[in-house]
């Protein structure tokens, strides 16, 4: 592993070169919102963010994406054939939370017996920078509760840590170490600059004020699936679904085949379980037919679940559900009610 | 490199047959384009695969078929949604995509070498039947014991497969008893609800195992004969029904608790099934 | 506590204490600073969450109309002996009192069904606004002292005037009191007249053509279609929402340009008459689509043309449930 | 259909929902009187204009036609009594709103047309023809399938 060190005023440079080489995907700032986005040419990615609006899992699991082309022929619908495409991607500026994220989606979309070859592809041919968190974004922010780290990024190819005047840059896979060019003719990060990247990491650490007990409730979960608890908080949710698409570990979606005249696609798109027709049987019956059954979903699903299917919480704490929902339903508040019942 | 598993392999509907008299139920034979897909599909009963029409989108149906006829696969399909609509509007020749098989099957290996006792109530028949058709093939019926088949409808213009029914009767290696809720001038068979049926057959459950297939509401009453009987929870499966769109464990919307009804489904035991959250 | 959540309090605890209400639907105090929730308060023990502040932004008349329709879907299966009646009680500023106008209009339940807590209202702190103000900084503690909003941002403290930060829907309402109610819970005041309440359409209308196609397709494509702005609306209520359908499909489930927009201008279209310029559907906007540019046209071509305001007046047909033989037909094409 | 409109032979294509009980006999009249009238237009016959949903108007603008033409009875003459009153008020707003945000004018056009009209018809028809021609192809709100 290479570690070297740049002066902080030289990184959007750097990147933009990267961007002249190949798609780069980077916090971009419109209005006073900051979303992850393709950096247009000779664009400047936006460094002075806290994290974007939208999580970066579009990039590997887009909103709305195209699975297959068909048209008809004589002998009725048929498939296109569809030449591959293989392009090299660099996804910059990817918080440590987001970076967990994939290691989450990662095990629900590469699987050894179904493996989703739409989501592997981009995954695979993609170079994550992340960049680590001298504080921690937000109040809202609760990355260690759920396994997170403000200054690791366990599945990045590269983790850029801002010190006090320069960017220590570490290259932690080949994929990372084949940008090294990239960036220059950089200065190799001595001893004194790795002691200041662990100092820094330690108050990020340290200055997390959000905490929840996300290991701790699974026992109650397990067992109480009928509780009274579940009868109130669903209660001011409006099945928006903004909390799950604006989630990085969500991925839920929903296939559907458009046509126009003889020629057609087939996509999938996001969809949410906080939607009602979301788990609707075409015979009319639901099994989950309220708001609380949803929610309960949703909760069981990130804290129950997938730890059950995978040892992991599918939380990565960013706090963009808390910080987005349009009625301050507040899932750290709901976890840490959830442990006193305990 | 792995297969695509969300494309769907072309295939020709060889043969519409209309099972009821209210013509919404059809099945539809399908034979596969290519030698290397049907080659591919290799399945077991009580397994699913996805019928994919272009332009309507793909439906989740439970295969109807035995892999002990191996030149086509049949899937018995009730006219319902957008997909199903579009499938009986079809003719025969038609061309149309297949994706599967998916799930997990009726638990084969377990069954080898017990009694069993099948359940099945109006439409939901369709795997049983698959079943039926595997476990009297030549090769696999010394595998089996005895084997009582229960099979009701409404009436007798709803029962499915009726010429396999009376051959079934006819045979010694099954005792088959079909019921309907309600006859008419012309039916000479049994009249009766499945679980009154079950209570009269009394199959034991001496290293037996019943697989129950129906409506909610036929379950829900069936259970309990079951039960009286001492059949275990172990020794009782049925299969599940949930809205489903990838078939593959990732799409997320018919998980029961921890499980998907598409991947870890859809057969479960009452065992299984009860430690798993009600919500199905 | 201020006079006007003392009174909420009072009248919510007589209710349930009374028995006369089955719930209260008001706001509580969030758990982000300058934020504010939806309650439902059961018991009289809870009436201390109860809260009145320029926070309070829902219009809590969605809640209204699905509790009520919630428990009479639980009702039909309920043999008649045993049915029971629900009553909702609900804190209602002007807006949100016009909404439930349009309920009773719509016949979607009965006047006595809703206990109506009215309030005065002098408009909310709009999201887009203080994030704007702070230059989309994160809020981390925030307090409303008179007519300042205190806010702390990781770089700094900085006060903003309550009016810079009110929404503009606020602003320009003339119904800062409840039109229908069963309780004041304050004096009422005098509306805000804004000498141009449909400046807004009038300067957008102003532009050219295709400037205008080109905000309006902008401004859509922020779209990321959760439908929050439909779910918070009081007046979109539908058992199954047309974009839910599936015969016919009517949109596209992808975040398609064209569906977006179409999406969005059927949404709105549902509006006509129906709008009562609440302001919720931007406030909910995570994208912060400006959809109050679009929805404000309707509003004047609803006033211009029939002399009508969403919700304003009980026994005032709305528009589109009505018609008159002389109705405006300028529009209408004739051959030379 | 969008790739047809771009070609350089371009003419405008036109559906017109039109109720059955007056505009869709004007066009049967126009026919047996043999008047001439464009080929542009695409009739789709509704039960009474009040029928028709405002939705297909944005829909038909969604799959590409260059125009819209809507028309019912006159005023007093509909065959369920008032349903083109309610159908006006709708169309009112209908119209303003799209041209508010920006498309234009003459993409959907509202009429009245009675049974006895066939001249009044063929001369709707070729009026609204020449309108959107002027317009040229439509380019706004026009769906193109492939996403991503």
């Amino acid at each position: 592993m290479e570690a070297k060190l740049i002066k902080k005023a030289a990184l959007g440079e750097i990147v933009k070169k990267i961007a002249g080489q190949k798609p780069v995907y980077a916090p971009i700032k419109e209005g006073s919102k900051v979303h992850f986005k393709f950096l247009k040419k000779g664009e400047s990615p936006f460094l002075d963010y806290a994290n974007t609006v939208n999580a970066p899992k579009n990039l590997f699991f887009p909103q709305t994406e195209t699975l297959m082309h068909y048209t008809k022929t004589a002998r009725g619908s048929e498939l296109v054939e569809e030449s591959e495409t293989n392009g090299e991607m660099v996804l910059f500026g990817v918080r440590p939370c987001d970076v967990r994220s994939f290691k989450l989606l990662d095990m629900v979309f590469d699987q050894k017996k179904y493996s989703d070859p739409y989501y592997v592809d981009k995954r695979e041919r993609t170079t994550i920078i992340a960049l680590a968190c001298r504080q921690p974004p937000y109040s809202t922010c609760f990355c260690t509760s759920v396994g997170g780290h403000p200054a690791q990024a366990d599945g990045a190819d590269i983790l850029i840590s801002e010190l006090d005047d320069d960017y220590l840059v570490e290259f932690l896979s080949p994929k990372g170490e084949k940008l090294v060019k990239l960036f220059g003719d950089l200065k190799a990060a001595d001893d004194q600059a790795l002691s200041r990247k662990k100092e820094l990491s330690d108050e990020a650490v340290a200055a997390i004020k959000s905490h929840i007990p996300a290991t701790e409730i699974k026992t109650w979960l397990d067992n109480n699936f009928e509780h009274p608890f579940w009868d109130s908080i669903h209660q001011g949710c409006l099945a928006c679904g903004t909390c799950t698409y604006l989630c990085p570990t969500c991925h839920c979606f929903d296939i559907r085949d458009e046509a126009q005249g003889d020629d057609g696609i087939r996509l999938r798109a996001w969809d949410s379980c906080m939607y009602s027709i979301y788990s609707l049987e075409t015979s009319g019956h639901n099994p989950r037919p309220g708001q609380k059954q949803r929610w309960r979903q949703r909760l069981m699903h990130k804290f129950k679940y997938f730890v059950d299917n995978y040892d992991a919480i599918s939380c990565v704490g960013c706090g963009r559900c808390v910080m987005s929902c349009p009625v301050n339903t507040d899932i750290r508040k709901i976890v840490n009610d959830i442990a006193q019942l305990n | 490199m792995q297969k695509n598993p969300y494309i769907p392999a072309p295939v020709k509907v060889e043969k519409i047959i209309t099972e009821v008299e209210t013509k919404d139920i059809k099945t539809f034979r399908l034979t596969f384009l290519n030698q290397e897909d049907k080659d591919a599909f290799a399945y077991l009963p009580g397994q699913f695969a996805e019928l994919s029409i272009f332009g309507k989108g793909e439906s989740p149906i439970g295969i109807a078929s035995s892999p002990t006829d191996p030149d086509y696969v049949e899937f018995t399909v009730q006219k319902a949604g957008v997909v199903t609509t579009a499938l009986h509007d079809f003719e025969e020749g038609a061309l149309m995509g297949l994706r599967g098989p998916l799930g997990n099957s009726w638990p084969l290996e377990y069954l080898k070498g017990k009694d069993i006792v099948l359940v099945g109530g109006g439409f939901a028949f369709t795997t049983i039947r698959s079943l039926i058709k595997y476990m009297l093939d030549d090769r696999h019926r010394a595998d089996f014991g005895k084997i009582t088949a229960v099979y009701g409808a409404r009436n007798p213009g709803l029962l499915l497969y009726r010429d396999e029914l009376a051959l079934w009767q006819e045979r010694d290696d099954i005792d088959m008893h079909v019921t309907v809720d309600k006859g008419d001038e012309n039916w000479t068979g049994l009249e009766g609800f499945v679980p009154t049926v079950c209570q009269d057959v009394a199959p034991s459950s001496d290293n037996a195992v019943t697989l129950i297939c129906g409506p909610p509401i036929m379950i829900r009453f069936t259970l309990p004969v079951f039960f009286d009987l001492g059949f275990s929870k172990d020794n009782i499966y049925t299969s599940l029904e949930m809205r489903m769109k990838c078939g593959i464990g990732k799409c997320g919307r018919c998980n029961v608790g921890s499980k998907y009804v598409c991947l870890d489904g859809p057969v479960f035991s009452l065992a299984e099934l009860d430690k798993l959250t009600p919500e199905y | 506590m201020n006079p006007i959540e003392e009174k909420i309090r009072e009248e919510a605890k007589r209710l349930l204490d009374e028995k006369k209400v089955d719930v209260v639907i008001g706001y509580e105090t969030g758990t982000l600073p300058l934020q504010t929730a939806p309650c439902f308060i059961t018991s009289s023990d809870e009436i201390d969450r109860l809260v009145w502040n320029p926070c309070c932004k829902q219009n809590l008349a969605i809640y209204v109309h699905s509790a009520l329709s919630q428990h009479r879907e639980s009702q039909k299966r309920v043999k008649p002996e045993d049915k029971t009646d629900k009553v909702v009680a609900v804190v209602a500023r002007g807006c949100t009192s016009r909404s439930l106008v349009i309920h009773l209009q719509e016949k979607q339940y009965n006047r006595e069904d809703v206990v109506i807590i009215g309030i005065p209202c002098q408009g909310y702190i709009d999201k887009n606004k203080l994030e704007a103000g702070v230059d989309g900084l994160e809020v981390i503690a925030g307090s409303i002292d008179g007519d300042a909003v205190k806010v702390e941002t990781s770089k700094g403290k900085t006060e903003l005037s309550l009016i810079e930060v009110t929404a503009d829907n606020c602003l320009e309402c003339r119904f800062c009191n409840p039109v229908i109610h069963d309780f004041m819970a304050g004096e009422a005041i005098p509306a805000y007249e804004s000498d141009d309440e449909f400046a807004v359409v009038d300067d957008f209308a102003a532009l050219p053509e295709a400037e205008r196609w080109a905000y309006f397709s902008a401004e859509m494509n922020k779209c990321m279609r959760c439908y929050a702005c439909r779910n918070i609306c009081p007046s979109c209520y539908c058992k199954v929402c047309f974009v839910d359908q599936s015969q016919p499909e009517w949109v596209g489930a992808g975040v398609n340009p064209s569906d977006n927009q179409v999406f969005q201008i059927m949404r709105m279209f549902h509006m006509a008459g129906r709008c009562v310029d609440c302001g919720s559907c931007v406030e909910v906007c995570a994208e912060g689509v400006d959809l109050r540019k679009f929805l404000k046209k309707l509003d004047k071509d609803d006033l211009d043309l029939y002399g009508h305001r969403a919700g304003a007046e009980l026994d005032k047909e709305a528009p589109l449930s009505t018609f008159r033989e002389n109705d405006e037909e300028a529009f209408i094409f004739e051959p030379e | 259909m969008t790739t047809e409109t771009k070609t350089e032979k371009w003419e405008p294509r036109i559906v017109a929902l039109v109720c059955n009980w007056c505009t869709y006999a004007g066009a049967d009249l126009a026919g047996i009187s043999r008047l001439q009238y464009p080929p542009n237009v695409s009739l789709i016959r509704l039960p009474c204009s009040g029928r028709i949903n405002p939705f297909y108007v944005v829909k038909a603008l969604q799959h590409g036609v260059d125009g819209v033409l809507v028309s019912g009875c006159h005023p007093g003459e509909c065959h369920y009594i008032s349903g083109n009153l309610a159908a006006r008020r709708k169309f009112a707003f209908l119209q303003n709103f799209l041209n508010y945000i920006g498309i234009e004018k003459d993409r959907a056009i509202f009429t009245w047309v009675s049974a006895s009209e066939g001249e009044k018809f063929a001369r709707v028809i070729t009026e609204v023809t020449e309108k959107v021609r002027a317009l040229g192809p439509a380019t706004k709100l026009i769906k193109e399938l492939d996403c991503v």
